[in-house]
């Protein structure tokens, strides 16, 4: 069996030497800091960044832009149950395509942004916001539409990448839309004016016959 | 990836920055300065007529000849009270002592309150952290905080305690602890108790703090503090032992019991610039870390801080204490601390002299306090460091090589007396002091932990 | 190595008469694991084979899990022979039978001597019924101490053999098995429930 | 359970009438205790300072994982899985990807195969870095160690953050691939943080394995020889530092594992210190496989086409699949029955099984060591009482 060849005491010595060097390290260069002195710097948070969910609106109105048509995909894809919709409905009583209630426990939510990934309409998103501190006790842990409610700019500050192609996306799914539309429309037209020519040709043919 | 961004600039895009209040440092200079002069203008308000000039006359005087400046404003009050107020003898003496007594319980009570937040900071340092900076300017008023807070938590004896053992214990190990202090040689004629047999008494006090650790730990009714005390006791009986053997070397060849004549014999410079402090002989360094090594164990400092040892024993015999009284330990650890390092820079580092003979006109009493605090941040760069060790591995050290080596010190003590120092005391002693080191030491730890180990590797 | 065939042919040459006790359970998914249904009275000296064999070597027993299975509705056509009026004729019917339920210990089996497996044992308890003896593996595996107590703790499965069988996670008062398929959580709170989809068992489906 | 043996003398007498005899102490760690890495609890019985008898008590954090997973959907155990070990939640998550994947049979791009093992080396790293320092802190080096590593481990999370959006929470990894591509300049930042690495290694050795204390302290010191081990399911750097070549990247060559070329260190007595330089060095080799799996990284799909997000429903079957976590051998068990949920889902945590044999390894040390075992074991309570 090899001995460890030296001295008894310089394995401590070195020790102390790297304690030493990262004392005054920490004094020369801030970058080996391993913290920072918080609400005056702040770490920049990468663009992918999460913790809970918001919803986007487009436009102004932070009620009527919501993208959010209450199909509950989210919610019931939540696995930590944190996700409550309530559909609105209509002055006839029908279903309507927009929530009524939208609540989100984020005492429950773990911001696994699941719901984030399965909603279909790219209505609900992950925040980067952590600043959720509060010096009171009243202060509700279940955040309502409104205050879930951010718009589509704020989406595009936090997050400009991925909101530039949401939003590619989405133009282009509108664009889909509109030319399936406006294909059918031209496609109803032209059977139409099918229609419309046979029907012009068709008293003449018993005549023919 | 890290990246910081320096706080004048503006918070990053989508944050709700809350309303901090900006940091003003200037504020808590100006809150000292005012408790300065109010304090200053009661005082003023208290003193007779006569007293402005003497006191005066006093500050002027001190002013002057720094080195002695506690000694000439002490005769300063001390004049005006038995002039202005006409005090007799029996009361001037114990006003003298009064005096001194204030005086060494403020210093180090600030010298605490300082190497609380120096401790912290250092150690944060080390582990590259910032350490406590928001009470105040740099932080320095967190020992205030940490008062205040220790102050106003609950003060809890616990279900089956014994209740007056454990309200007494705390006092028990601070009372040695301020007793220490009375002892040092600070300068030049600034000892508080000047004691023939200070070496003695000193360790008489060393050895009532066991006691106090043992009540506390026995009164707590808490297995873990039980646990904590018997290794506090283990420990220090292990550890007064080479801490005894290296001041009896110091004792031998001062010839004296006194710390003060010990720190005297100390003085002058050989070639010159080379002080005559006993650490710079083979024997005095031996001696010296020999001392330090004990001081640490006997004050609890890592890495023989197994009595509180967190891993294992929680707090040990500090566990069910809060409130005032865990900090009155806290004060008595530091102040032990403190008391034991006074007592190696008089021993070892030539007390209150200075290095080069170029730095004497810098007063002694500063050079005591450097060298002291010099000890005690070594102290906390060796915390910030060493893991702990286990209870046996500490005994063996003390019993297997630490107490053989103080007997070695002691022969080479006084081998240095015989050959009277020079380059023979230095050929002669220098192979005695560290034969243990070579060895003992070695031996100490099992073949195993010597053993160099290599590692294979498998492809597979 | 781990093929089931080829370990039955093992077992019987090693140990005769267990063709009866160990059958082989074919996995229908695509992970091709497939495992050994064990006669529990014969199991630990199936596993004590298994473990010390040359060829086989698994001394790893890296899983061990309890597995509830509920009675179940089997409906099958059965085919009889029946005689109306004089005249004999086939008749098949739909008949609904309930299998009944059982607790199910798995053993998954590696060998780090000779890296191959897993082996997967499969012990089932006669019934659901509160102390549903299974063998332990302990005494040849050390690694089934803890699961085993686990699945003691949470299925209710009573180890015979056991060294140490407690309960493992929950405390020693608590009631229940509750991985039990049927096992419903007392309402400790008694508040009103939260209409979530999850509450409402709508949850993920 | 009364751990205490019978009283050896008769009522009434005092206690230490015979000399002799004294009395066992009975010592309850935990579950509140500043080194038993979370609420575990361990009741000992102590000969003065030396350990008689250990027995661990579980599940002061148990919330019944597997339940909750039977009664969810298989996507949705997926931000579960982070928080069994949740120091290493990406190599949880593969666990259980690579579990359901052999349930349904799913196929997995190159590109997010080449992701996974970047992504599972990264957290063997960072688990290492901080175990490091972890046990330091049980032998009481006062955090030292712990900062530096927590500095290096920051700069692997910022990685993990910049791809999966979260530091430790990842929930990366999704049946049949991963859940996004890298974000631009993300390879180089991984390559930067690489590089960095055996310096922060230097230091630390530097630091510890010639210190004369922590020598003292970890030599010969809770091993237990490895047969004993295998038998007993320990599984890991454990496993490895008693000599015994078991990794299951080399032993199963799960995902692309058989495509690089490292090596695994063995250690001899199996002790603390072993077990501390075996992760040392299995850093190092982490490091030579992130250098090649990072230049190899090919340009593709992330995620198999094929594999459904939602309504995910493997066909009946079950499949037991098991990976190498920092921790030990990590398994998932799921039974199938074509519902969305599984019927059976169980988690083999290597942190539990670890445990089997701490008592053993204990008996006959000082209580001090107790602490420095159970570090050198490296548990997660998350996933030891699931």
């Amino acid at each position: 069996m090899r001995k460890l060849k030296q001295l008894p005491g310089v394995g401590l010595l070195k020790g102390m030497l790297v304690t030493g060097r990262n004392f005054f390290g920490s004094y020369r260069n801030p970058r080996r800091l391993v913290t920072v002195s918080y609400p005056e710097q702040r770490l920049l948070l990468p663009e992918s960044s999460r913790n809970f969910p918001f919803l986007v609106y487009d436009g102004n109105d932070s009620v009527e832009g919501l993208r959010c048509v209450a199909c509950k995909t989210c919610e019931r894809e939540c696995p930590s149950g944190a996700i409550r919709i309530v559909q609105a409905r209509d002055e006839n009583g029908r279903p309507a395509k927009h929530p009524e209630r939208f609540e989100i426990g984020i005492d429950a939510c773990m911001g696994c942004q699941i719901c984030a990934e399965v909603c279909p309409f790219d209505a609900i998103k992950m925040d980067s916001d952590y600043e959720h501190a509060a010096t009171g006790r009243t202060r509700p842990m279940v955040h309502n539409k409104l205050r879930l409610a951010k718009s589509n700019t704020y989406y595009h500050r936090i997050k400009p990448r991925e909101a530039a192609e949401v939003d590619a996306r989405l133009e282009m799914e509108r664009f889909r839309k509109e030319e399936a539309r406006r294909k059918r429309e031209e496609a109803a037209r032209m059977k139409k004016e099918a229609a419309a020519k046979a029907a012009a040709a068709k008293p003449e043919a018993p005549e023919n016959s | 990836m890290a990246v910081t961004i320096p706080s004048d600039a503006a918070p990053p895009p989508g944050r709700t920055s809350l309303a901090f209040p900006a940091r003003r440092p200037g504020l808590t200079l100006a809150a000292a300065a005012g408790v300065l002069v109010v304090g200053t203008t009661l005082l003023v308000l208290l003193l007779d007529r006569k007293a402005p000039g003497i006191l005066t006359g006093a500050v002027v005087e001190a002013l002057a000849h720094p080195a002695t400046a506690p000694l000439i404003l002490k005769a300063g009050v001390l004049g005006w009270l038995a002039e202005g107020w006409g005090l007799g003898e029996p009361w001037l003496g114990l006003a003298s002592i009064s005096l001194s007594l204030f005086t060494i319980v403020a210093v180090f009570m600030g010298l605490f309150a300082l190497t609380s937040i120096v401790e912290r900071k250092v150690l944060a340092r080390i582990q590259n952290r910032y350490g406590p900076n928001r009470a105040g300017l740099w932080g320095l008023l967190q020992p205030v905080a940490d008062g205040i807070k220790m102050l106003t938590k609950e003060d809890i004896v616990p279900a089956g305690g014994d209740r007056w053992m454990h309200l007494l214990a705390p006092v028990m190990l601070a009372v040695p602890a301020f007793l220490v202090l009375a002892l040092l040689p600070y300068g030049p004629g600034m000892t508080v108790v000047e004691l023939g047999v200070g070496i003695l008494f000193f360790f008489a006090l060393g050895a009532s703090a066991e006691v106090a650790v043992f009540m506390a730990g026995w009164s707590s009714n808490n297995k873990y503090s039980l646990l904590g005390a018997m290794r506090a006791i283990a420990q220090m009986i292990s550890y007064e032992m080479p801490l005894l053997l290296a001041a009896l070397a110091v004792v031998m060849l001062a010839g004296t019991l006194s710390p003060t004549l010990m720190v005297e014999a100390q003085a002058g410079h050989a070639f010159g610039f080379v002080p005559q402090w006993f650490v710079f002989t083979p024997w005095g360094l031996v001696g010296f870390v020999l001392f330090f090594i004990a001081a640490l164990a006997e004050s609890n400092r890592s890495p023989f801080d197994l009595p509180e040892g967190e891993s294992e024993l929680v707090a040990g015999h500090m566990t069910e204490y809060s409130g005032f009284r865990y900090a009155v330990f806290f004060l008595a650890e530091y102040i032990g601390l403190f008391g034991i390092c006074g007592f190696a820079v008089a021993l070892f580092l030539g007390g209150w002299h200075a290095p080069l003979p170029v730095l004497d006109f810098i007063p002694g009493y500063l050079w005591f306090f450097l060298k002291l605090y010099g000890l005690v941040l070594l102290a906390i760069w060796i915390r910030g460091t060493m893991p702990r060790v286990r209870i046996d591995q500490l005994l063996a050290f003390s019993w297997l090589f630490l107490i053989p080596t103080g007997f070695c010190v002691l022969a080479g003590a006084a081998l240095w007396h015989f050959t009277g120092g020079g380059w023979l005391g230095w050929l002669v002693v220098t192979p005695v002091v560290t034969a243990p080191y070579f060895l003992l030491l070695p031996r100490l730890q099992s073949a195993e932990a010597n053993a160099l180990r290599t590692y294979r590797f498998s492809e597979e | 190595m781990t093929d089931p065939d080829r370990l039955l042919s093992l077992l019987e040459a090693g140990l005769p008469g267990s063709a009866g006790r160990v059958r082989r359970w074919t996995n229908p998914g695509p992970s091709g694991q497939d495992a050994l249904l064990v006669d529990p009275d014969a199991a630990l000296e199936v596993a004590l084979f298994l473990r010390d064999h040359p060829e086989l070597q698994l001394d790893y027993c890296s899983n061990v899990t309890g597995v509830d299975w509920l009675p179940r509705e089997v409906t099958e056509s059965v085919t009889t022979t029946e005689t109306v009026g004089g005249e004999t004729k086939e008749v098949t019917k739909k008949v609904t039978r309930t299998e009944p339920g059982y607790l199910e210990a798995v053993y998954h089996l590696y060998s780090v001597a000779l890296r191959h497996g897993p082996v997967i044992l499969r012990l089932r308890a006669a019934g659901r019924e509160a102390p549903a003896p299974l063998p332990s593996l302990t005494p040849v595996w050390r690694s089934a101490e803890f699961q085993e107590r686990e699945i003691f703790d949470l299925y209710g499965i009573s180890f015979s053999g056991h060294p140490d069988l407690r309960r493992l996670l929950l405390w020693d008062e608590f009631e229940g098995h509750p991985m039990r398929k049927d096992y419903v959580a007392p309402d400790e709170d008694g508040l009103p429930a939260i209409e979530t989809a999850a509450a409402k068992g709508e949850a993920n489906r | 359970m009364n751990l205490t043996r019978a009283a050896p003398w008769p009522a009434g007498t005092a206690p230490f009438a015979d000399p002799g005899e004294t009395e066992l102490l009975e010592l309850s760690l935990g579950p509140q205790h500043p080194s038993t890495h979370g609420v575990f609890r361990m009741n000992a019985l102590l000969d003065g300072e030396t350990v008689v008898r250990l027995q661990p008590v579980f599940g002061y954090l148990h919330r019944n994982h597997e339940q909750l997973a039977e009664r969810m959907s298989y996507l949705a155990s997926m931000p579960f899985t982070d928080r069994l070990d949740y120091f290493c939640s990406l190599t949880n998550n593969w666990a259980y990807a690579l579990t359901v994947e052999k349930l349904a049979g799913l196929e997995v791009p190159e590109r997010a195969e080449y992701l996974r093992v970047i992504l599972a080396e990264l957290t063997r790293l960072q688990n290492h870095t901080v175990f490091l320092g972890f046990l330091l802190g049980d032998m009481g080096a006062w955090g030292s160690v712990l900062m530096y590593g927590f500095r290096q481990r920051d700069a692997v999370l910022d990685l993990f953050e910049a791809l999966t959006g979260s530091r430790m929470m990842c929930d990366y990894l999704r049946f049949g691939g991963c859940r996004c591509d890298l974000p631009p300049g993300w390879a180089a930042a991984a390559r930067l943080v690489v590089d960095s690495y055996p310096g922060f290694l230097d230091e630390m050795e530097q630091l510890l394995t010639e210190n004369e204390i922590l020598r003292a302290r970890t030599m010969g010191i809770g091993g237990v020889e490895a047969k004993r081990l295998v038998n007993a399911g320990v599984s890991g750097p454990l496993l490895r530092a008693a000599g015994l070549s078991h990794d299951l990247r080399k032993v199963d060559r799960y995902g692309i594992y058989d495509r690089f070329s490292f090596r695994i260190p063995l250690g001899e007595k199996g002790d603390v210190y072993d077990r501390l330089m075996i992760r040392l060095l299995e850093m190092r080799e982490s490091l030579n496989i992130l250098d090649s799996a990072l230049r190899d990284l090919p340009e593709g799909p992330v995620i198999n086409p094929q594999a459904k997000l939602r309504n995910f429903r493997p066909p009946a079957g079950e499949a037991y699949g098991r990976i190498e976590s920092p921790k030990g051998e990590l398994g998932f068990y799921l039974i199938s029955d074509q519902s969305p949920q599984p019927y059976r889902y169980r988690v083999r945590p290597p942190s539990l099984i670890n445990l089997t044999l701490l008592e053993e390894m204990c008996v006959g040390a000082k209580i001090a060591d107790v602490m420095v075992i159970l570090g050198s074991i490296d548990i997660v309570l998350g996933e030891v009482d699931r």
